[in-house]
């Protein structure tokens, strides 16, 4: 259970998916204008990250392991997530449009979103065992989550602000992710992980 | 006559209470804390107020010049920003360290975003932050007080937090020091960065903007008494390895940062719900970075940690406006 | 009188700036000696402007009808002394431009229209007292120049149970109301009387800001044997705005958008009240208002009783001239007044007074950026966010302040006279509501 | 004359990382050093290029319903031919890399390329493009790192520069430097090319 | 229908393909990437065991200590190296588990009588410039000729012999405390990790630990 | 290697099994433009535009809520392509441009009193009707310019305000937020324009402006063609075929310009080359 724990918060503080890892960059600075966006993305990458996460999980240890063929992780769990993606996409049209309008069109962003495949590949890296691959990626996306809302929000408050010219745009924008992630420094050895 | 008279929209007086003299009175209730620091620390800490300062003056003008923009420095917050990060620096920190970290604080922490009142991040954090980060080995060699006139050599020591976390590393016990001292901690009688070091002066400071009106209460009250209720939790399940919460309130930069950084208002929320919440956020994080975390003391990075919630903190508290609820029913 | 004892009630926000009243608190109200020439602009009130009904060249006696009402909300006018009527055409109006105005040559006599007659109240049922009050162009002597009437005619599905008598004065400098309170308290108790009948209610509220103990000491005395309380309210700007008000004595908000007698309310200035006793009792028009002429830039400040239509030229020689050069003329308080292009323009109903600065008064500074003290949220009595609205305003997101309810403020400026980085806020807010409802129309 | 075009543009005109701002993750994770950025930016080229070639020969062969999957694929064969070659023969590098080796199949540049222009155009010019553009990323890597390097730890490619009386600034190699140096480059360059024209 | 199919042959093609190039590459890359994997574990054993002529990464005793938290147990091996069939030394990996950010892997050679011949740190997370110091020379260095009694196993700072590196105490601390603890089960079982081989050496070539770039600086 | 086809070929089928259903499921009624757009764009989904994925995108290109060239990754082709489906707006022969009609800066129009409050010139209009005496002229504080999508005005160092010949795009932003309308629309092709926006009577004019247009009806004598004078103030009639360059140095308030020849003073715009007439091209 404290093992869990552990996972978890290393996952969402300590070791950041976004502003320690650098996984997920590219959503991090597209889809981090409005709140309300980051928001909707964060529960997507969540949702897709936990279900990618265990399908993968069962791929490296029913297939590759037992076939040998570790090497085809990269090609195998890319293609899963892909059509995975797309499939969920189809589930949650054809369902519940009304989380489809809400969740739905982040979908296709995921599937080239390196902190999918990432957590994938930790989970495996890690060896960590079924449930702890759960919560480790529960926990990854949480961290995205919440690193996408809190920069959204610190966006749209730049959005007002009177930034030098060369600033403007995508430099200030990353500047204050460092500071931010300067920021999440604090959480350093707060768990071992 | 007739082009002389002005015509404006109401209204036509106003207070007078300027942002200069805002930042004026803050300067002034950092006296004490600053006053006591040369006094224990000597010649060394004057000269690393001096750099901070005049530091972070000159970077301001240098980049009002280079955006072509007015001169700022009349609204007297890059000197304030400089006397802060001083009171941040150790005693001892090289004239490098000190300009350095003025370079940062205006520059990264200031002016890429426009200047006074844009900046999200506390810039006298931001700039502590960077070079503890970057230099930890100068940031964190203390020296012991030496007060004018004592005759004392300046040694090197630790800082009553940073005693502890190693102590409770080693030996998963607190150490005596936790336990006892505790008027030298009020005085400032210890090793630590500039500013921390007096509660009493620190306390003097904090009081008088309260009266001022400068600050108000909600930020101040809510990040201490945070991390003393915390703080008196831990203490009270087990006493032998987490400090009273006097401890906590005496020692590290919990007085300076709860009433001078956290209530930096450019980076704190602007109603009074919202500071509570902020101050709350400081308070808990502050604890739990001092007790679990990597680092002996958490306050700066409690402070930028709710700067950087800040946004979604204004975003959701309003105040609630008059006549609106029942407008909706 | 013990003030601490006066159980102060008040609202949430506001502030308060250096009164200056105490320039003309204690000058009794002296009155206006006649001007060479009286303009009587035909916008004097909210809602329609007058109809002009009579010639260039027709004598007119003081109280004589010279404009009529253009519809229910709107009022009638009336010549304020007697004379010749030299020019009907437009002058400048207090609002700074040219608008249509009635120009009355005095004849010195100042005499009273004959057929104005007098009436006892007791006599006269709600209604009757109404037609009395509409006729006599009686509108809101608070600065907002409501047609009080129209006030005085809620629908029947408003339940009115509360009348309050605005006695605040809470703008610095002025003391008009003040005066009134000391030397017409009659007029006004008798006035609250009428208003009290009209309504059909019982439970009239007096407020009075701690400020003006002795106002405060002879209202209490009068009011009590005639069954009206007296509120006394914390000296604080703007205690005497309507919401505000209402808010400290019955502890009620008016919902957004809507009016007072949404909450059974309503709130006449206490020289409304003075006037509908001249109007029903005399059968006196409402002709001549009390308007505090003061500010560092006037010599000797006073409290003049003043013929609608004086020009403020012949007000400031009252008072020994100017001091020194005028760079603002404020007719009404300094928070919420509106400057003037010049001395030339007249009082009006409206007007409750004159205020003089010189430059040296004048604070001019360099707005700076905003550095979110949150003293304009402290201060605002609506509990708005001002800088958020104007920070919209300034990048022209109207949307965005109107999501933070710009509509609802008041424009009563205290978050521009407490904001440190001197910015115009009410100033941008007006702006956006300005344009919010622009948008608001043509959608 | 158009294979040039094709082949400079992304060098600087259309930089992947200065001006489209695509494939920030090893961008920002790898280049603690040089000598880290110029082997992951040759790595994604090799990448890019190979998958360039095979979208633009089979470009009229794969059905645009399963385009992407189809791409996806070609990438992730490529990806993991460089994977399994830099663990066999660069292994120090492939330790320094680690997991974003992997990640380059995820590189919005690759698909955005095989997308945008190669599934449009004929070998040559993808390839020139292929190369262009990963060449361009490799640049700004290599400039990250180096930036990155000579600051946090006082040294380029390994040499040491200024001595052992300099104090690295330990922040440009953590992450947050990456960020905030991005940050300042891309900043500069606003500036240079605003000033330049 | 037609066109589902072709999308379904299309896939499957590629896929197909791309699976078979994928496996003549690994293949190809398969015998070169244990080479290299040897090779990596090689270097860290000739760092910290004197010359020897055998192959100490097959020369193996493994023993057990304990076990981890899932019940697992935890296989030490024990590499030896010998010159003209004489046992010169016998190398272990330690993990300091108190690092400042994390475990550190530590490869340790004595000499069969427990003398240390040298360190080398294989893995870690600590901080670039600064616990990273324990991989410079100098810092590893004084471990060498280091034995259970020859030193007070503590770093000075907490009154032992071994040097801090200035600033960052807790990773010197740790790689002395889980050195110290290795030498302890080294002196315990010595008897059986220098037994002669009798099982062959399990082949478990620890998987490299990759660790993500920045926090890495392993080089 | 037998095991390796097979899992990829496996894994290959099931995703194309689950697109072809998704094939299936997504003949939706789209806009066929969006689906063009969407053929065009990179398909990355990177997210560059701001919006989640390029399907988004495309959509909002569509119904018009985003502009077409936020696709980086696509590049100028894209960019050119997008603007291609979604049909240029048809540009007019001579397109229209926005000029202010007014030359009254501080130097020579007078005040009717000093301004303070909000640099906007609604928020002055509201005080008095505009520190400016004349009743049309420019307020000088800038609400076009801060109007302008384009950045093509400016305020002159005598506080006028003056649109850029080759920035304006003729989007009439300017002219909606103008509370004095001193802005007007004018063709391209033309560079002369009466710069004035008074209509009250000469006498009047000369008393609050030095180069205001006073009626004197020199223009419309000299070129009858081009010049009309209705409520005391001069009109260019654009379509007529004289030159109106001609009456430039005969305006004895010199309040009409040719802007082939340079801006009014104060402002940092150089004189763009004389554009030439549409005929004359042709
Ligand atoms: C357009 C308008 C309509 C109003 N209608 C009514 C009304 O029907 N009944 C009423 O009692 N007051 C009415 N009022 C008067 C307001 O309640 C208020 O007394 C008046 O605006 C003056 O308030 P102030 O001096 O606080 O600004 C109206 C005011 C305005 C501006
Ligand atoms: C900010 C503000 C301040 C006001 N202050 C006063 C005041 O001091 N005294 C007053 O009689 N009315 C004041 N008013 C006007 C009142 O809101 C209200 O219109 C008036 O009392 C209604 O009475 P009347 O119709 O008889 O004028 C103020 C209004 C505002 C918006
Ligand atoms: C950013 C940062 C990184 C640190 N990294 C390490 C580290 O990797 N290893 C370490 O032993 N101490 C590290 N420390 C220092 C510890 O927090 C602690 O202060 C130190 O180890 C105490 O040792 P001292 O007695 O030598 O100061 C770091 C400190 C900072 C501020
Ligand atoms: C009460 C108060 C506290 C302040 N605290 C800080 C501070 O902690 N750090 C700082 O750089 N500036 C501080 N300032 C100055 C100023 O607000 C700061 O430079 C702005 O963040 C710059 O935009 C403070 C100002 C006030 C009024
Ligand atoms: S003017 Fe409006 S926003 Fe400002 S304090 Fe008054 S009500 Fe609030
Ligand atoms: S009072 Fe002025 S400086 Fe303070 S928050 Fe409001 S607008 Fe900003
Ligand atoms: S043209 Fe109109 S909007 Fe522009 S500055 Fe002049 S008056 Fe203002
Ligand atoms: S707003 Fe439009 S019309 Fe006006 S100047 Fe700018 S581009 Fe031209
Ligand atoms: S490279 Fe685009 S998300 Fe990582």
């Amino acid at each position: 259970m404290v093992e869990l724990f552990v996972i978890l918060v290393s996952a969402v503080f300590v070791n950041n998916f976004v502003l320690a890892r650098f996984l997920g960059i590219c959503p991090f600075l597209g889809v981090s204008k409005k709140v309300e966006t980051a928001l909707g993305m964060g529960m997507a990458v969540i949702f897709v990250m936990t279900v990618a996460s265990v399908v993968t999980w069962f791929i490296q240890y029913l297939i590759l392991i037992p076939f040998g063929i570790e090497y085809l992780q990269t090609i195998a769990f890319i293609l899963v997530i892909a059509s995975l993606v797309q499939l969920v996409e189809m589930v949650i049209q054809k369902t519940s449009p009304v989380l489809y309008q809400s969740l739905g069109i982040f979908l296709p962003l995921i599937t080239t979103n390196c902190a999918v495949l990432g957590v994938a590949v930790l989970n495996i890296q890690k060896d960590y065992t079924f449930l702890q691959s759960v919560v480790f990626s529960l926990g990854a996306g949480l961290g995205f989550t919440l690193a996408m809302v809190l920069f959204a929000g610190l966006r749209e408050r730049i959005d007002l602000c009177p930034v030098p010219k060369s600033f403007q745009g995508t430099a200030i924008a990353l500047v204050t992710a460092g500071l931010l992630s300067l920021a999440f420094m604090g959480f350093a050895g707060l768990v071992k992980g | 006559m007739e082009n002389r008279l002005y015509l404006s929209s109401s209204p036509h007086i106003h207070s007078g209470e300027t942002t200069d003299k805002v930042m004026r009175k803050v300067i002034y209730a950092l006296l004490p804390a600053t006053a006591l620091s040369i006094y224990f620390f000597g010649l060394p800490a004057l000269s690393v107020l001096l750099i901070c300062t005049l530091g972070c003056m000159g970077f301001e003008a240098l980049s009002c010049k280079l955006m072509s923009k007015p001169l700022a420095l009349a609204d007297g917050s890059a000197a304030l920003t400089g006397v802060l990060l001083a009171l941040n620096m150790p005693p001892t920190s090289s004239w490098w360290l000190a300009l350095f970290g003025a370079a940062i604080a205006i520059f990264i922490g200031k002016q890429v975003y426009g200047g006074l009142g844009y900046n999200p991040f506390n810039p006298a954090l931001v700039a502590r932050v960077v070079l503890l980060i970057s230099f930890p080995v100068q940031m964190t060699s203390w020296t012991a007080p030496a007060p004018l006139g004592s005759g004392l050599d300046a040694i090197t020591a630790a800082t009553p937090l940073g005693e502890m976390k190693t102590a409770v590393m080693l030996t998963g016990k607190l150490p005596e020091l936790a336990h006892s001292g505790f008027l030298n901690y009020f005085t400032g009688n210890m090793a630590g960065s500039l500013g921390e070091v007096s509660a009493i002066a620190l306390l003097l400071g904090g009081l008088y903007l309260l009266f001022k009106k400068v600050i108000s209460w909600h930020i101040p009250v809510a990040f201490i008494g945070t991390v003393l209720v915390i703080g008196a939790i831990f203490w009270a399940v087990s006493p032998e390895i987490y400090p009273n919460p006097l401890f906590h309130l005496l020692t590290g930069g919990l007085l300076l940062g709860a009433f001078f950084m956290a209530t930096d208002m450019v980076t704190s929320p602007v109603t009074d719900k919202g500071m509570l919440i902020f101050g709350f956020g400081c308070g808990l994080l502050t604890v739990l970075i001092r007790l679990f975390g990597g680092y002996p003391e958490g306050v700066s990075f409690a402070i930028l940690l709710m700067n950087a919630a800040t946004p979604l903190i204004d975003r959701f508290c309003h105040p609630k406006i008059y006549g609106q609820t029942e407008a909706k029913a | 009188m013990n003030l601490k004892a006066m159980n102060l009630k008040t609202f949430k926000g506001g502030l308060h700036p250096p009164d200056g009243k105490e320039f003309s608190a204690t000058k009794a109200i002296e009155v206006c000696p006649l001007p060479e020439e009286i303009i009587i602009p035909l916008a004097q009130h909210i809602g329609a402007p007058a109809e002009v009904c009579v010639e260039v060249g027709a004598k007119v006696k003081k109280g004589t009808l010279i404009a009529t009402a253009r519809g229910f909300v709107s009022a009638p006018i009336h010549a304020s002394t007697s004379g010749e009527v030299i020019a009907i055409e437009p002058r400048l109006h207090p609002m700074g431009k040219a608008l249509p105005a009635i120009v009355i040559k005095p004849d010195g006599e100042d005499a009273w229209d004959e057929n104005l007659k007098g009436a006892n109240p007791d006599d006269l049922s709600g209604d009757e007292l109404k037609a009395c009050i509409q006729a006599a162009g009686i509108v809101g002597m608070g600065g907002a120049t409501f047609p009080t009437h129209v006030k005085l005619s809620p629908p029947a599905d408003k339940q009115i149970d509360t009348l309050i008598l605005n006695g605040v004065e809470c703008e610095p400098y002025l003391t008009a109301d003040h005066r009134m309170m000391l030397e017409a308290t009659e007029q006004i108790l008798d006035g609250i009387a009428i208003l009290r009948k009209v309504l059909g209610i019982e439970r009239a509220v007096i407020g009075i800001e701690a400020n003006k103990p002795d106002a405060i000491e002879k209202m209490t005395k009068e009011a009590a044997a005639r069954n009206i309380e007296v509120q006394a309210l914390e000296v604080k700007y703007p205690q005497g705005a309507e919401k505000q008000l209402i808010d400290a004595i019955t502890g009620r908000q008016v919902p957004s958008g809507t009016l007072p007698m949404e909450v059974g309310v309503v709130v006449q200035n206490v020289g409304t009240a003075a006037a509908i006793s001249d109007a029903v009792r005399l059968g006196r028009p409402l002709v001549e208002r009390v308007v505090t002429i003061t500010g560092p830039g006037i010599k000797e400040p006073k409290n003049l009783l003043v013929r609608i239509g004086t020009p403020l030229q012949f007000l400031v020689d009252q008072c020994e001239g100017l001091n020194g050069e005028p760079a603002k003329i404020i007719m009404g308080g300094p928070m919420m007044g509106q400057t003037q292009l010049s001395l030339e323009t007249p009082a009006i109903r409206g007007t409750s007074g004159l205020l003089i600065f010189r430059k040296e008064d004048l604070p001019r500074y360099e707005a700076g950026p905003c550095i979110r003290c949150g003293r304009c949220i402290g201060a605002c009595p609506i509990h708005l966010q001002p800088t958020a609205i104007a920070t919209y305003a300034r990048l022209d997101l109207f949307d965005e302040a109107e999501e933070y309810h710009a509509l609802d403020c008041i424009e009563c400026g205290c978050c521009t006279y407490t904001c440190p980085a001197t910015l115009p806020l009410v100033q941008s807010i007006r702006y956006a509501k300005a344009a919010i409802l622009a948008k608001k129309r043509t959608i | 004359m158009n294979l040039m075009r094709d082949f400079s543009k992304g060098i600087w005109q259309e930089n992947a990382v200065f001006k489209l701002l695509l494939g920030m993750c090893p961008v920002l994770a790898v280049t603690t050093s040089a000598e880290n950025g110029l082997g992951m930016g040759l790595a994604t080229t090799f990448v890019l290029v190979c998958s360039n070639i095979v979208v633009a020969l089979m470009r009229k062969v794969i059905p645009s319903g399963v385009r992407i999957p189809a791409f996806i694929i070609i990438i992730a064969t490529f990806v993991t031919v460089v994977q399994l070659c830099m663990e066999a023969w660069v292994y120090d590098l492939y330790l320094a890399l680690g997991i974003f080796i992997p990640l380059i199949v995820v590189n919005c540049l690759i698909l955005g390329r095989a997308e945008a222009f190669a599934s449009k155009n004929p070998v040559s010019r993808s390839a020139a493009d292929g190369l262009g553009m990963g060449l361009g990323f490799t640049l700004a890597l290599f400039m990250l790192g180096a930036v990155r390097e000579i600051f946090g730890s006082g040294a380029i490619l390994g040499f040491d520069l200024f001595g052992p009386s300099y104090q690295p600034i330990l922040l440009m190699i953590l992450p947050p430097g990456a960020f905030i140096t991005l940050g300042l480059l891309l900043a500069l360059m606003s500036r240079m090319s605003r000033n330049g024209g | 229908m037609k066109d589902i199919l072709r999308l379904l042959l299309a896939l499957t093609l590629i896929a197909g393909i791309a699976g078979l190039i994928l496996s003549q590459v690994e293949t190809a890359t398969r015998e070169p990437i244990k080479e290299q994997r040897r090779l990596q574990m090689l270097k860290a054993l000739s760092a910290v065991l004197p010359e020897y002529t055998n192959s100490p990464d097959t020369d193996t005793a493994t023993l057990e200590n304990g076990v981890d938290k899932k019940d697992r147990p935890i296989q030490v091996v024990f590499y030896r190296g010998r010159k003209a069939e004489q046992l010169v030394g016998t190398a272990f990996k330690v993990v300091a588990p108190d690092g400042y950010s994390g475990k550190i892997f530590i490869m340790v050679g004595v000499k069969p009588d427990g003398q240390i011949i040298g360190i080398e740190i294989l893995t870690h997370a600590e901080t670039p410039g600064l616990g990273s110091k324990i991989t410079d020379a100098l810092f590893k260095d004084q471990f060498k000729g280091k034995d259970l009694d020859n030193v007070d196993w503590r770093v000075k700072k907490d009154g032992g012999e071994f040097d801090q590196i200035t600033g960052a105490t807790i990773s010197p601390r740790a790689i002395v405390g889980a050195v110290k603890k290795g030498l302890e089960f080294y002196r315990e079982h010595k008897v059986e990790i220098l037994a002669p081989q009798v099982i062959p050496a399990p082949q478990v070539v620890p998987a490299p630990q990759v660790v993500p770039a920045p926090k890495g600086g392993t080089k | 290697m037998l095991a390796s086809v097979l899992t990829l070929g496996g894994i290959g089928l099931f995703a194309a099994v689950a697109l072809g259903i998704a094939a299936k499921k997504f003949a939706v009624e789209i806009d066929p433009r969006e689906l063009a757009i969407l053929e065009v764009l990179p398909g990355a989904n990177c997210g560059a535009c701001g919006l989640p994925g390029c399907g988004g995108y495309a959509k909002a290109i569509v119904d018009g809520s985003m502009a077409p060239n936020l696709c980086t990754p696509g590049g100028s082709e894209t960019i050119e392509k997008i603007a291609h489906i979604m049909g240029v707006e048809a540009i007019s022969a001579d397109p229209q441009i926005a000029v202010v009609c007014c030359q009254g800066d501080n130097s020579k129009a007078s005040l009717k009193y000093q301004y303070l409050g909000l640099e906007d010139c609604n928020a002055a209009q509201k005080v008095a009707d505009g520190p400016k005496n004349c009743p049309g002229g420019c307020v000088g504080l800038g609400s076009c310019v801060r109007a302008c999508p384009f950045d093509a005005i400016e305020i002159t160092t005598e506080g006028l305000a003056v649109i850029n010949r080759l920035k304006c795009t003729g989007c009439q932003k300017c002219i909606a937020t103008c509370p004095r309308s001193v802005i007007k629309m004018t063709p391209l092709s033309t560079t002369t324009h009466v710069l004035c926006n008074s209509t009250d009577k000469g006498a009047l004019v000369r008393k609050y402006c030095q180069v205001g247009c006073i009626a004197c009806q020199i223009c419309k004598k000299n070129a009858p063609e081009s010049y009309q004078i209705e409520k005391f103030l001069a009109r260019v009639d654009y379509d007529s075929a004289e030159n109106p360059e001609a009456v430039v140095e005969k305006c004895p308030t010199k309040c009409i310009r040719d802007f082939s020849t340079g801006y009014p003073e104060g402002s940092s715009f150089s004189a763009p080359s004389p554009v030439k007439k549409p005929e004359q091209v042709a």
